[in-house]
C-alpha cells in the first residue's frame, strides 16, 4: 500500500462530501447530547480544507495535511475545531517531506494524531468521544494490512458503540446517565472521516 | 515593571466584552485586559485565532493569566499557546470561574501582585464557601 | 409539568444576553430562561426591578433557579424576592459560577430535573476539580 | 423631642444635598477599593428621592419612608441600593401611620433598619462598612437623648475609625490588606446621611 499526495487530497475531499451530506444529521445528534452545532461546525471546516486541497499544488504530504489542520483549527468553532486540528496537525508532522506514505508511515501519523486528540481533550477512549472510533481504527490499522471495507467497518462499528456510553468528556458529560443511548457526533464524524479513508483507499488500489 | 495582563476566552462576544465592561470599572489603568469571545464570525464558540492574537497583544514581562468558560474554550486557549511557543512559562490558563475569577484577578493585578499569587487566588477551590 | 425556570442576574446586560446566547443553543425549548443584566438604565450594576420583572416572568410550578455574579447582583436579588412573598419557597438564589452554573442548570432542567436536584449539582463545591 | 414628617422631609433634603456635594469624593474613595461608582450611585438615588419627597404631600412619616426606600432600591444600581433601600424599607415599617417620632419610636425604627443593613449584606459592624456608622450611630440614639452635634460627631469618628479596618465584606473586601488606610464609601455616605440628620435634628430645635 502507498498513499499518494492525490489520495490524501482525495480523502479530504471526500470527508467533505461526506460531512456536507449528513450535516443535518451530526447536528441532530449534538442536539441529544450537545448544542447542536456539531454539523454546521464539522461542514464548514471541511469546506473550506477541501477547497485548499483542490486548488491546492503542493505535492508534500505534510504540507497539504497541515494546512487543512489550520483551516480546521481556524473555521470549526466548537470543541472538535481544536480536535480535529490537532490530530491533523499532529500527523502532519510525521508526513513532513513526503510525497507518498507506506502503511507504517500512515500508521505513525495517524499514532501522533490520537495522541494529540488525547492531549488536547485530557481524554482516553471508553468516555463517548471521537476518540472511541480513532483509538480503534488506529489499533487496526496497527496490527493488519489495511483493506478498505475493513477500515470502514471497523469505523461503523466503534462508533456504533458508543450509543451504550456513558459520556465523561466535553458537553455531553453534563447529561450524565442520560447520554447513554445516544451516538456521539464526534464519534459519528470520525466515522465518516474514515469511511472517506476506506474510499480513498478504494481509488489507490484501482 | 508591567502588571499581569488578563485574557477573557468565552463562547459569546457578549460574554466576554461585558465581562471587560465589569471589569474596566475597577481597573488599574495599567492593567490589560482582553477579550477573546466568540467565533471568528460572532457566532457562539471560540477561535484559537482570536486567542492567538489577545495573547500576542497581552505580551509582557509580568505575564498573563488567561480565563475561559465552558467545553472548547480551555482547548482552543490551549491550542492557541501551543502555537506561540516564544510566550511558554509566561502564560498560565487558569482553571476558575469566569466572571468572578477574572474579577478578581484585575483587582490583584492591580495590586502588582505575581502571576502565581493571583493564579492561587482565583483557583477554583478558593470559591468554594 | 413545567421545568425549573433559570434567570441570569448579572452586573452586565452583555454577559447576562451573552450566557442565555449560549445556553440557547443547548436549551430545551420548554426551559424557560430569563436574563436581568444591568441597571435601569442598562450601566454596570444590578437593578432589584429587573430581577423582580424576571421572578414574576419565570414563575411557574417547578420553580426558579436564580444565578448572580458579584457584589450587589446577590443583594438585590434576594431583595427582589422579599418583594414577592407569593414565589417564596419556589425560587431559589444559588452560589454557584454565573456562567457555568446556569450552562449546567439549564441542561438539567431540560431532562426534568427538580429545582433541588439542580441547586445541588451547581453549588460551589460541585465545581472543585 | 419630637421629629415630624417636615423634619424627616428636610432630611431626605438635606442628605441629598450633601450627597451632590461629595458625590466626586465618594466616587474617589470608592474608586481606592471598589468600582468608583459610589458618588454617582447615591447622587443618583438621592436627588429622585428628595424631590420626590419635596413634592411630596404625605404626611404619614412611614408612606414617606417607603417612597424613599423604593426609590433608592430603584435608582442606586450598586450593593448601597439595596443596603439603604432595606435600611429605609425596615424603618419605615415601624413609622407607619405617625406624623411625627418621639426619640424612642425614631429609635426603634433606626434599630430595624440596622437589622436590616446586616440582613441584607450578611455583615455585623466591624468588617468595614457602612455597619460601622450606622451601628455606633443607633448605639447613641438608643442610650442618650439625642443632641444634634453629637450625632454628627458620632457618625464622623465612626466613619473615620473605617480607615484603618480590613475590609471583610462587599467589593473592597478583594484587596485584602490593601484595603486598610482607606475610608469606606458606604461609611462616608452614612456619615454624610447622619449629619444631614443633625442639622434636620437643628432645625427642629430652632
Ligand atoms: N475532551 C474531549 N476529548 C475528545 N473528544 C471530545 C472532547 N470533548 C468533546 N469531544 C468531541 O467533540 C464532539 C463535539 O464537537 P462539537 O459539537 O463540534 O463541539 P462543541 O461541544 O464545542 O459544540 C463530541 O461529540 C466529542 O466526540
Ligand atoms: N455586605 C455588605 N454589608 C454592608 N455594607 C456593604 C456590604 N457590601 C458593600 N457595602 C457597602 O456598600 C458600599 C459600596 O457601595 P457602592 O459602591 O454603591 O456599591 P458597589 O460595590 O456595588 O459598586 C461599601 O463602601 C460598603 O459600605
Ligand atoms: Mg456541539
Ligand atoms: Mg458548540
Ligand atoms: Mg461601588
Ligand atoms: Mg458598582
Amino acid at each position: 500500500m502507498e498513499l499518494t499526495t492525490n489520495v490524501m487530497k482525495y480523502w479530504l475531499v471526500t470527508a467533505d462530501e461526506k460531512m456536507q451530506t449528513h450535516k443535518e444529521y451530526l447536528s441532530e445528534l449534538d442536539q441529544a447530547i450537545g448544542d447542536g452545532d456539531h454539523g454546521h461546525n464539522m461542514a464548514r471546516g471541511f469546506q473550506v480544507a477541501a477547497e485548499n486541497a483542490k486548488e491546492s499544488t503542493e505535492e508534500d504530504i505534510g504540507a497539504l495535511m497541515k494546512a487543512a489542520a489550520m483551516t480546521l483549527i481556524s473555521k470549526v468553532g466548537g470543541a472538535s475545531g481544536p480536535l480535529y486540528g490537532t490530530a491533523f496537525l499532529k500527523a502532519s508532522d510525521k508526513w513532513k517531506g513526503k510525497t507518498s506514505l507506506s502503511k507504517d508511515e500512515f500508521a505513525e501519523g495517524l499514532e501522533a494524531a490520537v495522541e494529540g486528540i488525547k492531549t488536547r481533550g485530557k481524554a482516553e477512549a471508553g468516555s463517548k468521544t471521537m476518540l472511541d472510533v480513532w483509538t480503534p481504527v488506529l489499533d487496526y490499522v496497527q496490527h493488519h494490512d489495511i483493506a478498505a471495507p475493513d477500515v470502514s467497518a471497523k469505523a461503523k462499528e466503534s462508533m456504533e458503540q458508543t450509543e451504550s456510553m456513558k459520556a465523561e468528556k466535553g458537553r455531553a458529560s453534563y447529561y450524565g446517565e442520560e447520554s447513554i443511548s445516544h451516538i456521539d457526533p464526534g464519534a459519528y464524524s470520525s466515522y465518516l472521516l474514515f469511511e472517506a479513508l476506506a474510499e480513498a483507499l478504494d481509488k489507490e488500489e484501482a | 515593571m508591567s502588571k499581569t495582563a488578563v485574557i477573557i476566552v468565552s463562547h459569546s462576544e457578549k460574554i466576554a466584552e461585558g465581562i471587560n465592561d465589569l471589569v474596566s470599572q475597577t481597573k488599574q489603568p495599567d492593567v490589560h485586559v482582553f477579550a477573546a469571545g466568540g467565533t471568528e464570525d460572532g457566532e457562539i464558540g471560540t477561535s484559537a485565532d482570536k486567542i492567538q492574537h489577545a495573547l500576542q497583544q497581552a505580551d509582557n514581562e509580568a505575564g498573563t493569566l488567561v480565563f475561559y468558560d465552558i467545553g472548547s474554550a480551555l482547548m482552543n486557549a490551549e491550542l492557541a499557546l501551543d502555537m506561540l511557543p516564544d510566550l511558554e512559562g509566561n502564560v498560565e490558563i487558569v482553571n476558575a470561574p469566569v466572571v468572578e475569577g477574572t474579577y478578581v484577578a484585575v483587582v490583584e493585578a492591580g495590586m502588582g501582585k505575581s502571576l502565581e499569587d493571583i493564579a492561587a487566588s482565583v483557583r477554583r477551590q478558593q470559591f468554594v464557601e
